[in-house]
């Protein structure tokens, strides 16, 4: 842990925020948080999807949702620059420009003590740098590229890239190991340590806890916008005080596997020889053979980057540039989903990756999640909407919540929607990518559980999950592991997990282990 | 069963050199439509050649005899083809009014449109972007409403109005300027001063639209979560506006800038009227008066190509500038 | 600024022009004799026209026909425009998207005062008739920048999850690709009503649509511009209408869209 | 015949002053413009001919012929043979003109292949048999007795070049007043003063014709001392201007016939009730003031105002309604509905389209007025429709008739086909004395007053500006005739 400095000196806070309450319509969602961001100091806010993690840092920032009273003192760096990771952080690349132009514009002001000549090579190593500080290898493709042309951990890490090239005191990391694979991640946490060393001050908005536990040296526990409990991250974690932080750091326990279907008869989902590409030409994915049975949970896992959302995106009929046979029942299913019926569109259902770019900014969430039953499933508006808010009910999205705009939701409260939008379709094969990346150990558990009981009571439902979530993994009879594109592992989960055959697999299970006792020195 | 991966349109230069050389054969396609359509439409037009040129003479017989001397007793479509079977060779063809070659009309026109559209053009993209963004930047605020209503109101301005208004304010009752290119020829160049008046009409109605395109294209774009990104990362303004919001605010202004250059280069029929620059549109609108076939379909020709190829470069930035456009599902 | 107050202005600006064409008519009474055209004085106090009658009462009668045709016309271009420039952004098959826009540039290269001629010529077409041209002459533009503005909305990933959906084509196209670029196609209707409005003066001189002395503010200025001198009223006060038409109209826009005022967090 | 007017005018105050170079702007026909002499179609067209080439003969303000290149024509006593002495004149590369060339244009502009304009004109002629009588003498052989002959020579068009003319564009040869310096089509052509022309060489050094279409731009130019005459303006420019002293406008009177055609041998104007009916309706004050912005005068329903033999005798028609309404109740023409074509081909022809509907109104009749386009406007209304507006230049009275009122007229826009009028019209052409003449076509006249069919409501000036300095400029002379864009007598002072 980290050794307490000079205690006659304590340390001048390089921002900081009295008393901040956030009201909007009147509603606090954020309401007497007091933070004091230190440099060299990994400061953790934990606490419940929809708690107010992101808009206390946001206010860091000196940003505020719209319309909101605010109320407060909030202290912010003197020079005004603080490094930011957005939970969201598609919505900050600009889609018109190449990830090195979103990157120079930041490098260049740093070299610009340099005589004119040099600066360019100059810029350009610092962004190299900074790329491969945020774990991202083959900079120089990266940089061509445009940001849609990017997996979802691999848009994350570029956006880690931007505020490391910052160089600001402060940075304000929201959730920015969610979309990474175990390896990645272990690396970005190892790079948020280093620059915690140099000095700067983290602010880590997380769900993951493990990633708190080897990080943050003071957490907050924030419940409905109030912080419940603070302290040193390990007195919270040997003694949570209250009760909440211990249901919160209590509920990792991995859910009880169910067993796979005795007989799996045949398989709902069968996906020969497809092999799928991107600008005509890189291929991204090669899947051979891989079936998924009614009442199956399939996940896949693998490096970010490896092509699990390409996978899914093929068989939901949204990545048209593919080869091969996916097969629904027996049947070929139309490479673009613009071809599928009603009825094939509502059996292959797909969660996506980014929730927040996946809802129309301007319709309630109410009235979008109900309209897949009426446009799949016949149904009528207002059966539909009941339908709709039952199921984000049981989500955990009370009804007046999800008659907001998707602006206004937390991150985690939108990947529900979006789940609650495709299981209103009542899928026979749903696939999930990444749903529970944004979403608190308590809730997680909920969502997983829902899953579960849906894969058992529903009789013909297949699961794909794609996640990097281990605790989510385990969910899973069925695991197939990515790796640059190939299927190099699958087999039943137990088997899988336990013996390890491919490398990847074995530093995955290795850094699970690992991150499951890291501590930092 | 392997099929080869079917792309179609997803970013990279492969995909744009496909992109341009479809529409470049496609645009020879459109060419050759606009021809014909403008044939048809020429050859619909009442009279003909020699009913325009007997004027208010319109003695029958000598109708007949001129017809006879211009060819147009032929029927349409030998006409068109003879016609059609020189340009290969790059002749378009001689007016039937004055026996001339086409291409000396063109020529002769091209000359001054192009100065005016260059001229114009030099000025337009800087304040027309730079307007927009203005308005923009301070969106509902006075700077806004006021950009707003000027660039408005002078595009609600007839253009003559404002031609005339201008030449007797600055060419009459200040004469600091001339008031019409009358006598100085093809010299255009020659005579700067000549260019000034037309230029700020020209430029009254493109200003307005491109900006206002510019400014609600920027609107949005500024009010983007990438735009916040990058002011809070401490990224200068200009380069904000510019660099950053512009290019997702620039298609639409784009294919306004193409439909301007276009009309810049064949339609600035009052503006060289009012100040006697014998361009294109002047004539164009001869040719028609006339109904000088060839000249007529040599501008068509003129035309197509132009449209072609701006509407091209309009729709490569659009392209460029939307790189995800065709890949999305 | 509180929300009607941001409308204010536009509003005070429309409603001249506006009350004027709506309700000029029932004021105008009859015409009285001829004068001279282009005089001042003699009980006409805005003068006589070119053809000696009262500007005036020109005024009070021309504002209906400038309002309704102008609109017509661009409610009716972008009726064709919009489905058109929709349909290409959003259709994945290149083969529709040229065959809906190329045949369009086509008409884009084809002078539109060709167009008007040979309409012209060839039937009498009367208002409607007029509207339809305009706005045929008007489409490929508009269809060109519909598609231009709506490129990037429709390749959003929230594009692919309203199919996921199986919503309809009008939900994805218009309700959400056509709402997302909706602040651009207003500044464009905008703009395009104001073009429209000379354009029928144009047709209308070469006699298309309304008569060519007919009270319309539009064939006013520009059948009464050889006066301009002699008689600046019979131009200035119908272009003046014209501007305060078109400009309340785009402001009342601009105000009508503008981002909520409540935008920024406010602190105390 | 005489020689020119020699009586000093308004604009030519004090003794011409040699030098300068006036710069005149015409509306033009654009790239398509020519310098051949007999394609000359527009105003412009034939100032520039004017200034190049001469006629035998040309229009005087009253629009009889005036000799030019012709020094006297005389004929025998069945008026069928004529015999025409030049004056002593050189073509521009100093070739005397001779009596070959007069034959050799002639015969190109008769060419059957061609399609001049004056063609029609020289038709009354017989060009193969006509002789050259020596270097300056032509004998003309007629086809019939032509009393007006000296009006063929003088006809629109009808200009003398050179026997071995080359390349009009790029080196036209006249015998004018100007020789060729420089053409632009569609833009501008500089010619330099003649020193040899017979009529004396012009005062000014150069003349530059610039080709303006749009009439406000020849207005500033003239203003602003770009131009130093501007051809062809609106009234309404002319009354802004007039008398404030900066630019001087001229009015040239009666040039230009304003008409509305009716349609004689089709319903509802075959009956003559009808047609006058019609010419009772017209409020021509009202139409001069609303059609014309008053720059005119009122017409007497028939043509020629002022000219030759114009039968000024007949008293002057005003409007009454009740009586139009009498008549057409008479001809059981109540509520009528007839088409007014019209367009905007000339100035004045949509408003006057407007008034006359009006007041047609006021005597229940319904006009319905159709615009139609201008490039094929006047073939458009040769045949089709009833009623139309009309326009014409100015020309002799016997050239008016010969054109629009005989059965074998080219353009007869009224439909008039009477056989007594035909033979009233030839016993004119063969009638020596020229009072007798008079009477026949006083009796001619008399006939489309009561009955014919051009409602003739006016005579519109034709208006001219010029810079102060400009003098010498003819005010009486109606456009097309010899004083008329006429810049050899002009100076600059
Ligand atoms: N603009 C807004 N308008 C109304 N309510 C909002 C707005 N933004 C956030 N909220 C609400 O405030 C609460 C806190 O949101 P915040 O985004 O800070 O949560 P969070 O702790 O980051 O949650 P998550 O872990 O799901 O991202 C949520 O319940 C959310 O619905
Ligand atoms: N349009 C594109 N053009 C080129 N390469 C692309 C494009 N889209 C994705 N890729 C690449 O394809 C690979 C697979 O991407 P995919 O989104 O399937 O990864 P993923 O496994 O879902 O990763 P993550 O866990 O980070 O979400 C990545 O390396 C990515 O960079
Ligand atoms: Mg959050
Ligand atoms: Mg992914």
């Amino acid at each position: 842990m980290n050794d307490e400095t000079d205690p006659t000196t304590p340390p001048e806070p390089v921002a900081a925020i009295h008393g901040l309450r956030v009201e909007i319509d009147d509603r606090p969602i954020v309401d007497g948080v007091d933070l004091r961001v230190l440099p060299g100091t990994v400061t953790a806010l934990v606490g419940a999807s929809g708690s107010g993690k992101t808009t206390t840092g946001l206010a860091l920032l000196g940003e505020y949702p719209p319309g909101a009273r605010v109320t407060g003192e909030v202290q912010r760096p003197a020079d005004g620059r603080v490094g930011y990771v957005p939970q969201h952080p598609a919505a900050v690349l600009n889609p018109a420009r190449r990830v090195s132009a979103l990157l120079d514009d930041l490098a260049r002001p740093r070299v610009r003590h340099l005589p004119r000549p040099q600066r360019r090579t100059a810029a350009r190593e610092l962004v190299l740098r900074a790329l491969s500080d945020a774990r991202l290898p083959d900079a120089e493709a990266l940089l061509r590229r445009y940001p849609h042309q990017l997996s979802g951990g691999q848009q994350q890490r570029v956006v880690l890239a931007q505020a490391l090239l910052l160089g600001a005191r402060v940075v304000v990391a929201d959730e920015p190991t969610t979309g990474q694979d175990p390896v990645t991640k272990s690396g970005i946490v190892d790079q948020l340590a280093a620059v915690a060393a140099r000095g700067i001050a983290v602010v880590l908005l997380s769900h993951d806890l493990d990633v708190v536990r080897a990080l943050a040296d003071e957490v907050l526990v924030l419940r409905a916008g109030r912080v419940v409990e603070s302290g040193p991250a390990a007195r919270l974690w040997q003694a949570p005080r209250h009760e909440w932080t211990r249901r919160l750091l209590g509920e990792q326990r991995p859910a009880p596997r169910e067993e796979a279907p005795a007989d799996p008869g045949l398989p709902t989902l069968h996906v020969r020889n497809l092999t799928a590409v991107h600008d005509r030409a890189t291929t991204v994915l090669r899947v051979p053979d891989l079936a998924l049975h009614p009442r199956e949970c399939l996940a896949v896992v693998g490096r970010s980057g490896s092509g699990k959302t390409t996978l899914g995106r093929c068989l939901a009929g949204l990545h048209r540039h593919h080869d091969g046979e996916i097969l629904l029942d027996g049947t070929p299913l139309p490479r673009s989903l613009r071809h599928r019926g009603r009825d094939r569109l509502a059996a292959v259902q797909y969660v996506f990756q980014d929730a927040r770019a996946a809802f129309d900014e301007h319709r309630p969430v109410l009235h979008q999640v109900a309209r897949t039953a009426v446009r799949l499933r016949g149904a009528g508006e207002r059966a539909a909407t009941d339908e709709a808010s039952a199921t984000l009910a049981r989500l955990g999205l009370p009804e007046d919540l999800a008659r907001r705009r998707p602006g206004e939701l937390s991150g985690g409260e939108l990947q529900r929607a979006a789940l609650a939008r495709a299981l209103l379709a009542h899928p026979r094969v749903l696939i999930c990518d990444e749903i529970t990346s944004g979403l608190d150990t308590v809730t997680r558990r909920g969502i997983l559980d829902l899953l579960a009981a849906l894969v058992r009571d529903r009789g013909d439902l297949a699961l794909v999950l794609i996640t990097h979530d281990p605790a989510t993994a385990a969910l899973a009879h069925r695991i197939a592991v990515l790796d640059a594109g190939e299927v190099v592992e699958q087999g039943p989960a137990g088997r899988v997990l336990t013996e390890p055959r491919h490398p990847f697999t074995v530093a995955l299970r290795e850094t699970i282990d690992r991150l499951g006792t890291y501590t930092r020195a | 069963m392997k099929t080869a991966p079917r792309g179609t349109s997803s970013g990279g230069p492969g995909g744009l050199r496909s992109f341009v050389a479809r529409r470049l054969t496609l645009g020879l396609v459109q060419t050759a439509a606009v021809v014909l359509l403008v044939f048809a439409l020429t050859e619909a037009l009442p009279g003909d050649a020699a009913v325009a040129l007997a004027g208010d003479q319109p003695d029958p017989a000598r109708i007949a005899s001129i017809r006879e001397a211009m060819d147009l007793d032929r029927p349409a479509h030998e006409r068109l083809a003879d016609w059609a079977a020189g340009l290969p060779r790059g002749d378009f063809g001689t007016s039937l009014t004055s026996g001339r070659p086409v291409a000396e009309y063109i020529a002769g026109g091209f000359g001054p449109s192009l100065l005016l559209a260059a001229l114009t053009l030099a000025l337009l993209v800087p304040l027309g972007f730079g307007l927009g963004v203005l308005a923009a930047r301070h969106e509902g605020r006075l700077i806004d409403r006021l950009v707003s209503s000027v660039t408005l109101a002078v595009y609600a301005v007839p253009e003559f109005a404002l031609g005339v208004l201008l030449v007797s304010v600055f060419a009459l009752k200040l004469a600091w300027l001339p008031p019409t290119a009358v006598g100085y020829g093809t010299d255009l160049i020659g005579h700067p001063a000549v260019l000034v008046l037309p230029v700020l009409v020209l430029l009254a109605r493109p200003v307005c639209s491109l900006s206002r395109l510019v400014r609600a294209g920027m609107v949005d774009a500024l009010a983007s979560p990438y735009a916040a990104h990058a002011r809070r990362y401490g990224v200068p303004g200009a380069r904000v506006h510019y660099a950053h919001a512009l290019p997702n605010a620039l298609a639409p202004a784009a294919q306004q800038l193409a439909r301007t250059i276009d009309w810049l280069l064949c339609g600035v029929i009052v503006v060289e009227a009012l100040f006697v620059i014998p361009g294109l549109g002047t004539v164009l609108l001869n040719a028609v008066a006339e109904r000088d076939v060839p000249v007529v379909q040599g501008l068509a020709v003129v035309f197509g190509v132009l449209t072609v190829v701006l509407n091209l470069a309009a729709d490569v930035v659009a392209y460029r500038l939307t790189p995800r456009a065709g890949v999305a599902a | 600024m509180t929300a009607p107050r941001r409308l204010l202005l536009g509003l005070a600006v429309v409603a001249v022009p506006l009350l004027l064409a709506l309700l000029g008519p029932l004021f105008a009474g009859e015409p009285g004799p001829r004068a001279a055209s282009f005089t001042l004085g003699g009980g006409h106090w805005l003068g006589t026209d070119f053809v000696g009658r009262d500007v005036w009462q020109q005024v009070l009668h021309g504002g209906r026909t400038v309002v309704l045709t102008a609109l017509a016309a661009t409610a009716l271009a972008y009726l064709v425009a919009l489905p058109v420039g929709l349909v290409s952004a959003v259709t994945h098959a290149r083969r529709l998207e040229e065959l809906l826009m190329r045949p369009l540039d086509v008409l884009l290269a084809v002078p539109s005062l060709l167009l008007v001629l040979l309409v012209a010529s060839v039937f009498t077409p009367g208002a409607a008739g007029l509207a339809l041209l305009v706005a045929l002459v008007n489409v490929p533009d508009a269809a060109r920048i519909v598609r231009a503005a709506a490129a990037e909305a429709a390749a959003r990933p929230a594009v692919e999850a309203l199919r996921m959906q199986g919503e309809s084509w009008w939900r994805v196209a218009v309700g959400y690709v056509g709402r997302s670029s909706l602040r651009t196609l207003a500044a464009d209707a905008g703009i395009r009503l104001t073009g429209v409005l000379y354009l029928v003066s144009t047709a209308a001189f070469l006699g298309v649509g309304v008569a060519p002395d007919a009270a319309d503010w539009a064939v006013m200025v520009d059948r009464n511009r050889t006066g301009l001198f002699v008689q600046p009223w019979a131009v200035v006060v119908p272009a003046l209408l014209i501007v305060a038409l078109t400009t309340g109209t785009n402001l009342l826009f601009d105000a009508a869209l503008e981002k909520s005022p409540r935008r920024k967090g406010r602190r105390p | 015949g005489g020689g020119t007017d020699d009586k000093a005018d308004s604009g030519s105050g004090g003794t011409p002053r040699r030098g300068g170079r006036l710069r005149a702007a015409f509306a033009g026909g654009g790239a398509g413009e020519t310098l051949d002499p007999h394609l000359a179609n527009l105003f412009a067209d034939v100032a520039r001919a004017k200034a190049l080439y001469d006629k035998l003969a040309d229009y005087g303000a009253d629009l009889s012929a005036q000799p030019r290149l012709a020094e006297k024509w005389q004929s025998n006593k069945t008026l069928d043979r004529w015999q025409v002495t030049l004056r002593e004149a050189t073509f521009h590369d100093g070739k005397p003109v001779t009596a070959k060339d007069v034959l050799h244009s002639y015969r190109r502009i008769a060419d059957p292949k061609q399609a001049f304009r004056a063609k029609a004109s020289l038709e009354p002629i017989d060009l193969d048999a006509s002789r050259a009588r020596g270097d300056r003498t032509v004998e003309f052989v007629l086809k019939r007795p032509t009393a007006e002959f000296p009006n063929v020579l003088a006809a629109f068009g009808a200009y003398i070049v050179p026997e071995h003319a080359g390349d009009f564009d790029r080196k036209p040869i006249g015998s004018g007043p100007f020789r060729f310096v420089s053409f632009t089509p569609g833009r501008s052509a500089v010619f330099r003063r003649y020193e040899d022309y017979w009529d004396g060489a012009p005062h000014l050094d150069e003349i530059e014709f610039v080709v303006a279409n749009e009439e406000s731009a020849r207005v500033n130019a003239l203003l602003a001392g770009q131009v130093e005459y501007a051809h062809e303006l609106n009234p309404t420019t002319a009354r802004a201007h007039e008398g404030r002293g900066q630019i001087e406008i001229v009015r040239l009177r009666n040039s230009a016939m304003q008409a509305f055609c009716m349609k004689t041998d089709r319903p509802p104007f075959d009956d003559k009730r009808v047609r006058e009916a019609f010419f009772l309706i017209a409020d021509r004050e009202e139409l001069v003031a609303g059609a014309l912005s008053g720059a005119g005068e009122v017409g007497n329903d028939l043509f020629g105002k002022g000219y030759e033999y114009y039968a000024d005798g007949l008293p002057q028609r005003a409007q009454d309604l009740d009586r139009a309404r009498a008549l057409l109740k008479q001809a059981g023409a109540e509520k009528l509905k007839v088409t007014l074509d019209t367009s905007a081909v000339a100035a004045g022809f949509t408003e006057a389209a407007s008034i006359f509907r009006d007041q047609a109104a006021e005597a229940g009749v319904t006009i319905d007025v159709k615009t139609g386009s201008k490039d094929s406007y006047w073939s458009d209304i040769l045949d089709g429709g009833t009623l139309c507006c009309y326009r014409s230049g100015a020309m002799p009275i016997e050239a008016h008739i010969s054109q629009r009122l005989l059965t074998d007229s080219t353009t007869n826009a009224t439909q008039w086909r009477h056989k007594d009028f035909d033979a009233l019209y030839q016993q004119a052409q063969s009638t020596r004395d020229k009072s007798e003449r008079a009477a026949v076509y006083e009796r001619m006249q008399r006939r489309l007053y009561t009955e014919g069919g051009f409602l003739i409501w006016g005579f519109a000036d034709w208006i001219l500006g010029t810079s102060r300095k400009v003098r010498g400029v003819e005010t009486k002379a109606p456009a097309n005739t010899l004083d008329w864009a006429r810049f050899d007598k002009v100076w600059l002072a």
